[in-house]
């Protein structure tokens, strides 16, 4: 056990910082919920992909850096550290990117990878359907082989920001009369191919952060598909779920809250003591978002030496939702009279910041299987606990 | 000792719920909340019905009703989430008028409009920088430490500060003191203000009390629809426990609003601490029922497109309004923690 | 709504104060789980039915006092105010007194209550069995009807003090063939019968309060049956549930408690207050028991204007049994280092009160229906949601 | 950048736990509670297995094992509910004794005697009026503010105070502090027994996350045979709830602990805010995995027939050992909340 850096990795971390404190905008972008906020972060993207950083662990040649585990760790403290923008193409490059780079044919990561990388391409998810939510393998959006294509029919939904979006990724119903995880396909879906509407939801905001997704008769060629037909259950649950779940939640994403937290509370230190639960909670909200890093390098480390990572990424979701929750009402307890403005209001200064967190994490509890689902899981596959 | 309602005041308050559950629907409600109308209309309708007739004397034509039978109502108005206006002026604000000094010009003439259905007034108190409604006002009373100013909407300018409860309408408010708008001062108007925020608090507590049954109550319905695995989510187990909890929150809310209510309602010296028991019983409810709503309507209750959505922010809203949670808490632990009375099992009443 | 006594309860709060301020024996007696504070604690009973004390709602025919809620929740405030011994004969007086008055015939009535009330009869509940916990309805031990008796063959178990009591009382199946809530029926046991055999369990703490009853063809005369042959689930389940959770847990039974944890943090302020959740915890222990005994005198006011009560007492159990064991894992926190002592411990000083309460609180949501199975009743019979 | 373990220190956790589980099996455990033995012969066994060379250094013969190793070793001795004096002398009594001067005579004298099995070693430590094990040790480390003495059987009187955990061994002592008896002072003083606490308060922590995963294996297990309403309990999604939260604090608390042995080890400048931290973690690991456990195990777990007490009775007693949970969690909350220091998440580890 060693707990200090090479001085690799701290140089590093240093041109991430510097690179960073370069080129972040001084101005906060506006949300990439909406068609400029998206456009802007779209920008952005390129920036960093230009750089180098747009997707530090992927390989040279399709766009990345070639970095491990641990550096990516440092890429995000830098990151989030210096107040960088949202990632807005980060379903894309996330939670496809590592499927294609385990089960893509050399041609599909050569050609979808460094336009990700680039957001060149944007991406959106199909994974949910009306009556797939938590119940995921309930799928019923069809695709029909017809020679060289699939004709894809039915409706996706809870799709981010997919009205901006180029493509689209999900699983499909390709063997007729199969049922739950088996017969689906994993298609990629260019969003502006006949057939395709696209139906925005607004969010809790009033954002219209998510769509619906409605195929009629559309039509996307075989080469489109990632891994074999009707396989598509296992290349959408074989990249580790361990690491999808890192990646789409760095430490450093909870950390830096609960870090302007603390500064909240202490720029409101004599008003918040009156009530000594909040001191507590900022404590704890501290202290769980360091326990979460630490989590974070000690599960890495296993990685690295071979160690397979299975349902503990459940209760890292857990955790991490819980967490944030904690921060988000924690502010919102401190802000205490002007807490509901929005981020418009005059009066409004850090307010804007706190009111999109804490109703962004609402969704954690829910999105990528809510907890109870994922308390299912631990109970079943950590603990042994019949399903039934 | 009768910790109960009368028939007649359980009696009204059903009437009330009727007529609301008619009047200010879901969809009346997304029309204010999208701007595609504003709220007068609906808050005259429930005017017309009398509700702003309650705080006020029978001698100006209103009911005389008291803080006991107002935390029935501002249940109902939370849980229809029935914009600010209406519990402002026909409770807080007819409270503050009832209690100035009858010398006070205007007094009765102020009574009678609102026991006509004028919902026209505004309160700033220094709990907050923010004052509801203050833009449409024709009159406001404004705190400056003791005393208490009453001005007409000429002799203020405001900013507004939208929220996310878009039923709501905040500004800030630039003003001056000047003597000739002071219509209370010194010891009474101390005590008409701590009463006023009292009342202003405990009106909140009702509101969430309501609002907290409101989002239960939508979440339980969600839950016997929405299937998952072939089930009603509601007969998850999981769920049945989190839907019990937020059940149990409103449950005992409900006896510590209610004594709160009649402390007010009494002058009880304890007043202060019971209001925001209250509260912090309230509060917590509502926070519950929020989350859980949220969590048991799934990635629905994260749009727009349901009603939820309304009373989760209302709920949210209110959480820090007529005082914030961080002053209610205090107000309870330094009663508890840093007094030295003996809080026997027997102190819960004035006993011997 | 009026929340003043009238002169008559406050007269009636003034006698009972000054008789306890009298009577309650200076020393705490030794706990009832033994054989000597057993019987310590008997007289104390009969000191107090003496006194017309023992069971104030009883009517006066079998030793009450007639006494209606509201002056029962005075009793107990003044009751645990005082630090008055715990009512060891509690299960009979409160559990099965209740049941007697409702269902008994007036020979059973005049025979059984009065020596309840003195406390001349101890008795044990005999409700669970090793297969029938929180699934209380599995139940197997038979009585069998034989003429003018009853043959009991069986195993009861968790029968609190049964090793000292004199009585038992549970329902037993006496229609061969029948399953669940039926063909069972409510029967009275004395346990100096021929084939009864006890054997005690100890609790956490190291004492027998419980035992296990066998039954090996024990004779009992049809006339300790209560109500009618195969309707003993009935009878068990009439008796208002609120009434009898309240009766079992008053509202003074955590208030007293409350006050003495705040007793005990004011005492050690300056340790406490170094981490902040102290003070929160027990302001908050103080607010939830007040809020319980409010939530008791509206609930009474509703029962005395006639209203139903149903399944409200769970969520009430839920409420008392955690706050319970918060009220009592602060005072542990606060005991710090020294809390884990015995009170046969040199430095123990309010420790046994506190470790025996803790050790007790954790009972607390198991028994009498576990708050697993309170939340399923609120869930099912006050929301409406479906059983499976 | 590491943060794993070196195959041989797993294979060595895991070694030591198969001879554990032999060995202080329940039985075992529960005659020594019982007080039908006592824990000596266990502690034997143990020692001559080598544990108790564990810290000793290599030149007397010791393994020179540091915190690190000693974060896994500590869970073993959780997990199995070891009595007291193993860990208090192979390895916060070494920990003292090699941080000594080599000056002080009997240094080396003592640690080839705990090198051979020798757990006879006390330490009383002013975050406690009890000293575990003292009426039976022959060496004692007693604090006077910054002093350490080195005392005798003879030079101490004590009095026993038993614990809810029967296989404690808990006295007060009547001790003088004499110039002879001195072994360190000054900052020397002060720095040994600042460390020393803080071995002591993570050799708690470890336990008590052993214990933690002792009652939760012990509670499945339980929910795996333990039928109701014809199905085993563990099938009941409030019971997989509550036994998965258990799960998650366990494993959220395992890298915390590692870390602070870590910083212990490497004398990190951060280490008091690092252990307290994983005392924390570990603590609230233990308290719900002992209230679950009770609460799964039904009346069961209320009684002292169940394996399951003895280890909740452990971890209650153990929570308040080597510092309490109040002092515990101010060192954590001290560090966050009133100093200047900028948590960036760039700070976890020390960074450039």
């Amino acid at each position: 056990m060693k707990l200090q850096f090479s001085p690799e990795q701290n140089a590093f971390r240093l041109e991430v910082r510097q690179w960073l404190a370069a080129n972040v905008p001084k101005q906060k972008l506006p949300t990439y919920d909406t068609k400029e906020g998206f456009e802007l972060h779209r920008q952005w993207e390129h920036k960093l992909f230009e750089a180098g950083f747009s997707m530090v662990m992927w390989p040279k040649e399709y766009g990345g850096r070639g970095c491990d585990l641990i550096d990516w760790l440092i890429f995000e403290e830098e990151y989030y550290g210096a107040g960088a923008p949202g990632r807005v193409n980060q379903n894309g490059q996330l939670l496809l990117g590592s499927t294609l780079l385990d089960f893509g044919t050399p041609e599909q990561k050569a050609h979808f990878l460094p336009r990700m990388a680039s957001s060149e391409d944007m991406w959106a998810q199909a994974w949910s359907e009306p009556n797939a939510g938590s119940d995921m393998a309930n799928i019923s959006s069809k695709a029909t082989l017809d020679g060289e294509h699939y004709i894809i029919n039915g409706q996706k939904t809870w799709s981010t920001r997919a009205i901006y979006a180029d493509w689209a990724f999900g699983l499909f119903r390709s063997q007729p009369g199969s049922e739950r995880h088996h017969g689906l396909s994993f298609l990629l879906v260019p969003l502006n191919t006949e057939g395709v509407t696209i139906r925005p939801i607004k969010a809790l905001d009033g954002e219209e952060a998510f769509a619906e997704i409605f195929f009629d008769d559309v039509k996307v060629p075989i080469t489109n598909r990632i891994g074999d037909d009707g396989k598509g259950w296992h290349v959408a649950m074989a990249t580790a779920g361990f690491e999808r779940g890192l990646l789409l939640r760095s430490p450093a994403r909870f950390q830096q809250p609960a870090r302007r937290l603390i500064q909240l509370y202490r720029d409101n230190k004599a008003a918040a003591d009156r009530d000594p639960a909040i001191a507590v909670a900022v404590s704890k909200c501290w202290s769980d978002a360091e326990a979460y890093a630490l989590s974070a390098y000690n599960t890495v480390g296993r990685v690295n030496n071979g160690e397979k990572i299975g349902a503990e990424s459940s209760l890292n979701k857990i955790f991490w939702s819980e967490l944030d929750l904690l921060i988000c009402q924690t502010a919102m307890d401190i802000l205490g009279a002007t807490g509901e403005l929005l981020g418009s209001a005059p009066l409004a200064k850090e307010h804007a910041y706190w009111l999109d967190a804490f109703l962004f994490a609402q969704a954690g509890p829910i999105y990528a299987g809510t907890n109870e689902i994922q308390r299912n899981i631990v109970a079943e596959r950590v603990l042994g606990l019949p399903k039934k | 000792m009768n910790f109960t309602f009368t028939e007649d005041e359980l009696l009204f308050r059903e009437t009330i719920n009727r007529f609301l559950a008619t009047e200010a629907s879901p969809e009346t409600l997304r029309d204010i909340w999208s701007g595609d109308k504003d709220a007068g209309a609906l808050l005259s309708l429930i005017a017309e019905q009398g509700l702003s007739a309650l705080s006020v004397p029978e001698e100006q034509g209103g009911l005389a009703m008291g803080d006991v039978a107002w935390s029935l109502m501002t249940q109902e108005l939370g849980y229809h989430a029935i914009p600010d206006p209406l519990v402002n002026s026909a409770y807080v604000a007819t409270g503050l008028l009832n209690a100035l000094d009858d010398s006070v010009s205007q007094k009765a003439d102020l009574l009678e409009h609102i026991c006509e259905g004028d919902l026209g007034f505004a309160i700033g108190h220094e709990c907050s920088p923010l004052v509801a409604d203050a833009n449409t006002a024709h009159t406001l009373f404004m705190q400056q430490d003791d005393e208490i100013h009453m001005l007409g909407a000429t002799d203020v300018q405001t900013v507004p500060n939208p929220s996310i409860d878009f039923s709501r309408r905040l500004s800030q408010i630039t003003w001056s003191a000047v003597p000739k708008t002071c219509i209370a001062s010194g010891e009474a108007g101390k005590k008409i203000w701590s009463e006023t925020f009292n009342r202003g608090a405990i009106s909140v507590a009702g509101q969430l009390l309501g609002l907290a049954q409101r989002m239960l109550d939508l979440s339980v319905e969600y839950s016997l629809q929405r299937k998952q695995f072939g089930r009603e989510i509601g007969s998850f187990q999981a769920v049945k426990h989190q839907l019990a909890d937020v059940a149990g929150k409103i449950e005992i809310a409900k006896p510590v609003l209610y004594r709160a209510a009649c402390s007010l309602e009494n002058h009880h010296p304890l007043s202060d601490i019971h209001i925001s028991q209250a509260r912090n019983f309230c509060s917590e409810a509502a926070a519950l029922a929020a989350r859980v709503g949220i969590q048991v309507h799934g990635a629905m209750g994260y749009t727009w497109e349901v009603d939820l959505q309304m009373y989760v922010k209302r709920a949210w809203a209110l959480n820090n309004t007529w005082g914030d949670s961080i002053m209610h808490r205090a107000r309870v632990q330094d009663y508890v923690l840093n007094s030295d009375i003996d809080l026997a099992p027997s102190k819960t009443f004035e006993a011997v």
